[in-house]
């Protein structure tokens, strides 16, 4: 085992973990912050798979951004530590079902096709990838580029909108 | 490229370690004599009243909402300010363009007031003053 | 305004309410009201023209050993006069009526009285003790006032 | 805790809170409160609802103990301990009351040097007070240069009186001592000293961007209100009241010197903030520096011992005296029977009275705020709870 | 090198698999959100796999980098929808929210 | 003795002395900052401070390390212990790492990637939620107070700043910090606070431009790391502690720590940023691996300086005009840099 | 005035009183330090500073005054009027001492420095002095026995007050009618008898005088 | 473990000298619990400003009682406030001192005798391990019974300590 598998197996097994805390956890507090090891060991994967810029933006969007935002979310509309998240035992079973027979599916595909790998895959490059995208965020994709500022700005517009608070001042209590 | 994020992952399992060995290093030293009062919740010397996970300000959510899209919209130009210069005006252009149409989000938020942080209301101000620079100010003893 | 001409209008508005004055040879000259009419006294001094008592300046218990009494002490931002006003209430049933709509500041002087003399202020908003815990035994500044041994288990006296 | 629990919490005045709202308890240990107050302070998001003050942290029975004394002379080591901050105004009002009540005439030197004793312990009080103020806005630094002038003022006070802050030297009918004789000399030197950090400390905390923004049009206290509620002192005159008990009730001889009340403008808000109620404080200490200034130039000769009683047993009756403190009116209710014990004095606390407002004008405004405001009441606990 | 373009894979089809599992079993609506967060994460891992093994090419970094673009503005809306929701029914739950909506 | 140097070729082990060298010098460092702030506050107090332990009392960072090792360590019964217990390994690993791309010297990187002050922004996401695991874990109303306000603030000043880095990395063309300072080698004429390393005519545009940015980078910096007059988080008159106030002992130590190093982490990238990193200003006088490394802290001593500097002056904001310096007024102003550079740089 | 104005104008105020708060911070740093290093050197104490109670025994006529001025009563005094035909010696100032003081203990943790008790003495015998450095790890440490008697003396002094009492009512006795009698006895029975022999507190240690200047030993 | 909860039959060079280095530690680093009470807060105020600067001494003052070495209890302990000060003192991480300050935490003070609320000495809920008498002490005074605290714990030692 050379260092690059550890290191893989290192980074699966965080992501596999955590994940499974996100999803097992009754606590829906420590989901939230398990989900940050997730998005971290993702992170490590993207690293090795060479996209040196997505593993970064990766932790700055999803563990500064919104993973926060979850947290704030979750913090803002629960009361408690430990209220009992799960759902009942029949949607479990047959959600496991489900899930279990398209993992099998899934790795089963994965596991026996044949897939192209290109040859080139053995150089890799010390460059990052980042001049590669800004240039083709410049040239190739213009418009997916333009497109997302728009989404962006419907984001902001609209989730803006909606979580804006209505009548905060009337809440208080004038005096006698 | 791979050894230097390997560097960084050293330079995370150096921190933890460190964490680790430094609170280590006090369980070892340390005294251990817990009893429930000592292990109450502070609260000024008073009993604290009510949960403390309370449901706090939106506004906290906002900031983090408005946040997000910014950052996001950063991660777009930073491959960008990296090889814009080659690409002359075209690609100044462009950004114009992409920032151009945030902006116009930024400024709906700023004027339809989600920038406003839930601002205290004076009890007792009287009809809205002129603004405070408008008046002379007096120094009259300094 | 002197003491005599200020006696002179609560005494023509008021009449019987007005059960002693000593408005001469005393440090501060002062009217005594029946307990009943304070209010209305209080009243009327901070509404009228010619008085607008509208500062109180003290309002302080007394306990004269059988007898319990308030001493309000009064002063007019306009005209720049003071009066002092005093009741009695026997101690058994110290009820007084509020002053706390007239003047706000009545509202902590007359819980620290409850708290200390034990009165019964009717129509105060907020009858609780002030200074002395809630779980307080007795209204300590009453002259035949025992202090306790013990407080939730600690030894009080010297 | 469940939904429902937190339904059924209530704050100690019996409302009950609503879901968003909650409580949290400030003091009777924490940075801002100044001592051991507690406020209850109900809170929606950073949005204060609701101030509950609780007070008696430091209820030492000091009328309690005044029936108790064998003479009113041994009153007025209480009295010092009741407003530690300002201990030689509270004799001063406490020694007024008393004069009033026995008819005591003193001589003309020791209303000087009562004076120039009020007046510093003024400019004392109101630099801690300021000082404190500034610490609760975050700025430590001028805190610590105007305890470093305090203690100025304070070597003066033990030189006079041997203590640096509970003094004992105002007595019925005179002092303990005469005023040492480098006395004058010392006191010309600090008020020139003085100026120079008056000064700093204005620029680099009342004038500050930072700190006006975040006074101004902030715990406003209109002018009937603070009326009604009794407030006195930099708290009534910051809201715009021209009112001095120095000028408009005169007690000792201030009528003999020029000086100015200083009443609050609004410069950078409205009349009545937080920072109408500081300015106010910061101005004050230049007027008590002018009347220093005079009453020491113009000090009489005389025996500063010559009218204390030496037994004092007054006619029945009562009094009420009261003087300017730093935090306002100060007065002392005396009732005394045919006996050498005072039967039974009620001190009227000027930081007990304003705090009394604190509820009306912190509603609305936002936590740090509440900070602001508090620092701005300046409360000592030892008054308020006596 | 053994680590081969499977075993990248596999990890995302768990990452999927679990997301969905979340999505289908939580009641709380933050809860559906994380999973479908986690749903995105393995799609981007399936993108740069495929883009690494299949020789270096930028186009799987660029949908990758939509893809997160897409997920953060989802998270906001989304959220903010939950907060609405929670503001009107005082409930993340929904189950509850759907029998509360008439 | 050849086992032992062959032992040190090994790359892992390379990298983990490499990465200790940072953590030595983080725990000097934090050490003589702790002195130094003290002891400046001090003097800007006219008093002394810190005399009785050693001469001067230079010893007693290390008494106070020394002191909490060995305090109890309370972890309250209403607190969630895991979590309380997590949070001061997130805080201080996502500072501690955050080092790994600083560039300390000339020779001396621990981390030579290419995204260097991407990198940066990113790790100091880590910072956030741990502080919000510190709130959330003490189920203390303080705690929980300090703990959202300070992620709020560092979400919010994390605009401008990154904008501003936006900026400075439009300029060069680089994210790699190593690139950036030496980009900026030569002496101080090619700081980029003073235009860079650029033709006379663009640099005089550039300048003015380059010194709002600075002064943006670091308001923002001094908010990131809960400095007054950003020190909300912590403010003592309101929030006692913030975050921090139910944990003691060692962990509080950690959190100290973190706060202390994380100054120093700022300081130097407005220092890589700005002022040429490890560059002596003198051109190649007094250049050379050690002498750059001296360069380096010089430099960012004095930004702390100045951090110290602004906080033992400047009282503290209130939270909506925290929100309002970042949104309303740096925000606008390092996009109206962006445009301005952007353009200029395309001229 | 535009809000534009106001936004830039907020600005501009915000950086310069800042800068000129930063001035004055920066004078102040290096303008030198007021700071007294307490333990190396210490502040020249006024004349008239009051801090701890000095009672100088030797002068005490048993007066009892300072103990009446006390508003806190926290000097306890016990005496006993010596009879006539002892000699108890004078004060520096000259006057005759009358009265046995067998206790004199100044409880100094209750005081509170007010120097009441002070003016009264007549022999100028109790002091209030510079010394303010006397923390102690043990309350009991901080009430001052001043009196010197030790216990035997004060059984001594009280078999003498008692011999002469008896010599006096015997006298009387003997001198008076039988009815009289009686009536000096009951006379002289509130006499400066002390009921309870008040057994000091401490009878073995209070052999040395609790002085300030020997600091009181574990009692 | 826990070190400092053990307590060793013998002492010897290394427990001595373990003894020495964490008691130096602990007592040239006082954190002091920023509260006060009464008259004598104003003078601890005084001794931690400018003139008489307690830092000197490694005295910091911390606003909650979780990072505090030292409790200063300066003032008059009312009944009303005993409870408070008995919770914020278990609050305390140890090992933990109490300075108490002037007469009245010593023992009442001036209001002992009829003071109905006031609590007759601090050690009546917390031990004690310095008095500083005065009303108030000087500054000097509080920095001098602090410098006694520190000799008190430089005598702290781990080794058991034999029966008498
Ligand atoms: S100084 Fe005051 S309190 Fe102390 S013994 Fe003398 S009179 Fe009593
Ligand atoms: S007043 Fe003087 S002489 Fe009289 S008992 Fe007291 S100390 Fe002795
Ligand atoms: S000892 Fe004296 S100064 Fe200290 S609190 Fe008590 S009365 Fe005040």
């Amino acid at each position: 085992m050379n260092m690059y598998e550890i290191i893989f197996y290192f980074f699966a097994f965080i992501t596999v973990a955590s994940a499974s805390v996100v999803v097992f956890s009754r606590n829906i507090i420590y989901a939230a912050f398990s989900l940050l090891f997730t998005f971290f060991g993702v992170a490590g994967i993207y690293v090795l798979l060479n996209a040196d810029f997505l593993a970064i933006t990766q932790l700055l969007i999803y563990v500064g951004g919104i993973l926060v935002l979850l947290l704030f979310g979750v913090m803002l509309t629960t009361n408690t530590v430990n209220i009992d998240i799960k759902s009942g035992s029949m949607n479990v079973l047959a959600a496991a079902s489900v899930v279990a027979a398209l993992a099998g599916l899934l790795g089963g595909v994965f596991w026996t096709s044949d897939w192209f790998v290109s040859k080139q895959m053995g150089e890799l490059p010390a460059q990052t990838t980042s001049k590669e995208i800004g240039t083709a965020l410049i040239t190739t994709h213009v418009l997916p580029f333009e497109i997302a500022s728009v989404i962006l700005l419907v984001a902001i517009v609209g989730a803006a909108m909606m979580a804006r608070r209505e009548g905060i001042k009337s809440q208080i209590p004038s005096s006698k | 490229m791979l050894t230097e994020f390997g560097n960084i992952l050293v330079f995370f399992i150096v921190g933890a370690v460190f964490t680790a060995a430094g609170l280590t290093a006090s369980w070892l030293l340390r005294p251990r004599r817990p009893y429930a009062e000592k292990l109450s919740t502070y609260e000024c010397g008073e009993i604290p009243i009510g949960a403390s996970h309370i449901k706090f300000n939106i506004r906290f959510y906002v900031v983090a909402l408005i946040f997000l899209v910014f950052e996001v919209e950063t991660v777009f130009l930073f491959p960008w300010a990296l090889v814009f210069k080659g690409f002359g005006m075209f690609a100044f252009i462009e950004m114009l363009v992409f920032l151009g149409i945030l902006i116009v989000g930024y400024i709906y938020v700023w004027i339809k007031g989600d920038l406003e942080w839930d601002k205290p209301i004076p009890q007792f101000l009287p009809q809205a003053k002129k603004s405070v620079f408008e008046e002379q100010e007096e120094t009259v003893l300094n | 305004m002197t003491a005599q001409e200020i006696h002179d209008i609560l005494k023509s508005q008021f009449g019987e309410a007005i059960l002693e004055a000593k408005l001469e040879n005393v440090p501060d000259p002062f009217i005594k009201i029946q307990t009943e009419k304070i209010k209305e006294v209080a009243e009327f001094t901070k509404s009228d023209d010619r008085l607008q008592f509208d500062y109180l300046m003290c309002l302080s218990g007394v306990d004269y050993k059988g007898k319990l009494g308030i001493t309000y002490h009064l002063y007019s931002m306009t005209h720049r006069h003071k009066i002092v006003l005093k009741i009695e209430v026997p101690t058994e049933t110290p009820n007084v009526p509020s002053v706390e709509s007239v003047w706000k500041t009545a509202n902590w002087h007359e819980r620290e009285a409850y708290d200390l003399f034990g009165f019964n202020f009717v129509g105060h908003p907020d009858q609780r003790r002030i200074l002395l815990p809630e779980d307080w035994e007795g209204h300590p500044l009453r002259k035949d006032y025992q202090t306790p041994e013990f407080y939730n288990g600690m030894k009080v006296p010297y | 805790m469940t939904e429902t629990h937190l339904h059924a919490i209530k704050t100690s005045t019996g409302r009950t809170l609503r879901t968003e709202e909650m409580v949290v308890n400030m003091g009777p240990q924490h940075p801002s409160t100044h001592g051991v107050l507690r406020l209850e302070v109900v809170l929606d998001g950073e949005i204060v609802v609701d101030v509950i003050p609780h007070l008696g942290y430091l209820h030492r029975c000091f009328e309690k103990h005044c029936e108790h004394m064998t003479s009113y002379q041994q009153v007025i080591p209480y009295v010092d301990r009741m407003d530690y901050v300002a201990a030689m105004t509270n004799e001063h009002a406490f020694v007024v009351a008393a004069e009033k009540l026995l008819k005591i005439e003193v001589p003309e030197r020791v209303h000087y040097i009562r004076i120039i004793m009020a007046e510093l312990q003024r400019i004392a009080s109101h630099l801690i007070a300021i000082g404190t103020f500034g610490i609760d806005m975050g700025a430590f630094t001028p805190f610590l240069y105007y305890f470093r002038d305090r203690e100025k003022i304070l070597e003066l006070f033990e030189m006079t009186c041997g203590a640096r802050l509970l003094y004992n030297y105002i007595w019925i009918g005179g002092l303990s001592h005469d005023i040492p004789p480098q006395f004058v000399e010392r006191t010309k030197e600090f008020c020139t000293d003085f100026k120079k950090t008056l000064k700093e400390v204005n620029d680099l905390l009342n004038y500050n961007e930072i700190f006006i923004k975040r006074t101004a049009n902030v715990g406003i206290l209109p002018k009937d209100l603070a009326i009604n509620y009794a407030c006195s002192g930099p708290m009534l005159r910051g809201s715009g009241v021209d009112f001095d008990l120095r000028r408009d009730d005169p007690y000792t001889l201030y009528n003999k010197f020029e000086w100015d009340v200083i009443v609050g403008k609004g410069e950078m808000g409205t009349v009545g903030d937080v920072w109408d109620r500081n300015i106010v404080r910061q101005r004050e200490m230049w007027e008590s520096l002018r009347i220093i200034e005079q009453a020491i130039a113009t000090l009489p000769e005389g025996d500063v011992q010559k009218a204390v009683p030496k037994r004092i047993r007054p006619v029945p009756g009562d009094a009420y005296g009261r003087v300017e403190g730093p935090r306002g009116e100060l007065g002392f209710y005396i009732v005394a029977e045919d006996s050498v014990t005072p039967y039974r004095i009620k001190a009227r606390a000027p930081a007990f009275v304003n705090l009394s407002v604190i509820n009306e004008i912190s509603k609305g405004a936002m936590l740090a705020d509440l900070v602001a405001i508090m620092g701005s009441i300046d409360i000592v606990l030892g008054e308020v709870d006596r | 090198m053994t680590i081969t373009l499977t075993h990248f894979l596999i990890i995302s089809a768990v990452l999927f698999s679990l997301g969905i599992y979340a999505v289908l079993t939580r009641r709380n609506a933050i809860m559906v959100l994380m999973g479908v967060e986690l749903i995105l994460n393995s799609a981007n891992i399936n993108f740069l796999a495929f883009s690494r093994f299949g020789g270096m090419n930028i186009e799987g970094q660029m949908a990758a980098v939509f893809v997160i673009i897409l997920a953060a503005a989802e998270a906001a809306i989304a959220l903010a929808i939950v907060l609405n929701i929670y503001k009107r029914f005082n409930t993340v739950n929904v189950d509850e929210i759907s029998l509360l909506k008439d | 003795m050849e086992n032992i140097l062959a032992f040190l070729n090994e790359p892992a082990v390379t990298m983990v002395l490499l990465a200790l060298i940072p953590l030595v010098f983080i725990l000097v460092y934090a050490l003589v900052t702790i002195y130094f702030e003290m002891k400046v506050a001090a003097h800007i107090q006219n008093r002394l401070a810190y005399m009785e332990t050693g001469w001067h009392g230079v010893i007693q960072p290390i008494a106070d390390m020394l002191k909490l090792l060995q305090k109890e360590d309370i972890i309250p019964t209403d607190a969630d212990k895991f979590l309380f217990i997590l949070a001061p390994y997130l805080v201080f690993i996502g500072t501690y790492a955050s080092f790994a791309v600083m560039p300390f010297s000339s020779g001396f990187i621990g981390s030579n990637i290419d995204l260097g002050i991407f990198y940066l922004v990113a790790a100091s996401s880590l910072v956030v939620v741990g502080l919000l695991m510190a709130g959330w874990a003490s189920n203390n109303k303080w705690s929980m107070f300090g703990a959202l306000r300070s992620a709020a603030q560092i979400v919010s000043y994390e605009i401008p700043g990154v904008l501003a880095i936006l900026g400075v990395v439009m300029v060069f063309g680089t994210m790699n910090m190593q690139t950036m300072t030496q980009m900026q080698d030569g002496g101080i004429q090619n700081w980029l606070i003073i235009g860079g390393n650029f033709p006379l005519g663009q640099k005089l545009a550039l300048f003015p431009f380059m010194f709002i940015l600075f002064i943006i980078y670091l308001l923002s910096s001094m908010a990131e790391v809960n400095r007054t007059p950003f020190d909300l988080p912590e403010a003592e008159s309101e929030l006692v502690q913030g975050y921090n106030t139910e944990y003691s002992g060692m962990k509080f130590a950690i959190f100290y720590l973190a706060e202390y190093a994380n100054l120093f982490l700022v300081s130097a990238i407005v220092v890589v940023m700005f002022f040429g990193g490890w560059t002596s200003p003198f051109g190649s006088f007094m250049s050379g691996t050690v002498w750059s490394a001296f360069w380096f802290v010089l430099k960012g001593m004095s930004f702390v300086f100045l951090n110290i500097w602004l906080r033992w002056t400047l009282p503290r904001l209130r939270v909506d005009q925290l929100m309002y310096v970042s949104w309303k007024v740096l925000t606008p102003f390092a996009l109206f840099c962006i445009i301005a550079i952007g353009f200029i740089m395309v001229i | 005035m535009t809000a534009l104005t106001i936004y830039f104008n907020d600005i501009y105020r915000a950086i310069s009183s800042a800068l000129i708060g930063m001035r004055i911070t920066i004078r102040q740093m290096v303008s030198p330090t007021v700071t007294l290093q307490y333990p190396h050197e210490k502040k020249q104490m006024p004349d008239r500073v009051r801090n701890r109670l000095y009672m100088n025994y030797d002068d005490c006529i048993g007066c009892e005054l300072c103990a009446k001025a006390c508003p806190v009563d926290c000097i306890e005094i016990e005496v006993m009027k010596a009879p006539p035909t002892e000699t108890l010696g004078e004060t520096s100032t000259g006057q005759k001492k009358r009265i046995y003081v067998t206790k004199f203990d100044i409880d100094i943790a209750k005081c509170c420095y007010c120097g009441l008790c002070v003016f009264p003495c007549p022999t100028e015998c109790l002091k209030m002095t510079d010394v303010y450095e006397f923390s102690e790890y043990d309350r009991n440490n901080l009430i001052y026995n001043f009196g010197t008697m030790s216990a035997v003396e004060v059984e001594t002094a009280k078999l003498k007050v008692k011999q002469y009492d008896e010599e006096q009512t015997a006298k009387k006795a003997a001198a008076a009618a039988q009815a009289a009698a009686a009536k000096a006895a009951a006379a002289a029975q509130p006499a400066p008898v002390p009921e309870i022999p008040a057994a000091p507190v401490t009878p073995a240690q209070s052999e040395q005088p609790k002085g300030p200047d020997t600091p009181p030993t574990q009692q | 473990m826990g070190l400092l909860d053990q307590k060793f039959e013998n002492s010897n060079i290394v427990v001595t000298t373990m003894d020495n280095l964490l008691n130096w530690a602990r007592l040239s680093s006082l954190y002091q619990m920023q509260f006060g009470l009464a008259c004598c807060a104003i003078e601890m105020m005084a001794a931690s400003a400018s003139n008489f600067d307690m830092m000197r001494f490694g005295v910091i003052p911390r606003a909650t009682p979780r990072q505090c070495d030292v409790m200063i209890v300066s003032g008059t302990v009312t009944l009303k406030m005993a409870s408070r000060i008995k919770r914020l003192y278990d609050q305390m991480p140890e090992p933990r001192y109490v300075i108490s300050m002037g007469s009245c935490s010593n023992c009442g003070g001036p209001y002992w005798e009829h003071g109905y609320h006031v609590l007759k000495g601090v050690d009546r809920v917390i031990p004690v391990d310095v008095y500083v008498p005065g009303c108030p002490p000087r500054p000097e005074a509080l920095l001098e019974g602090l410098i006694k605290l520190q000799e008190k714990i430089r005598n702290e030692t781990m080794v058991k300590k034999k029966a008498v």
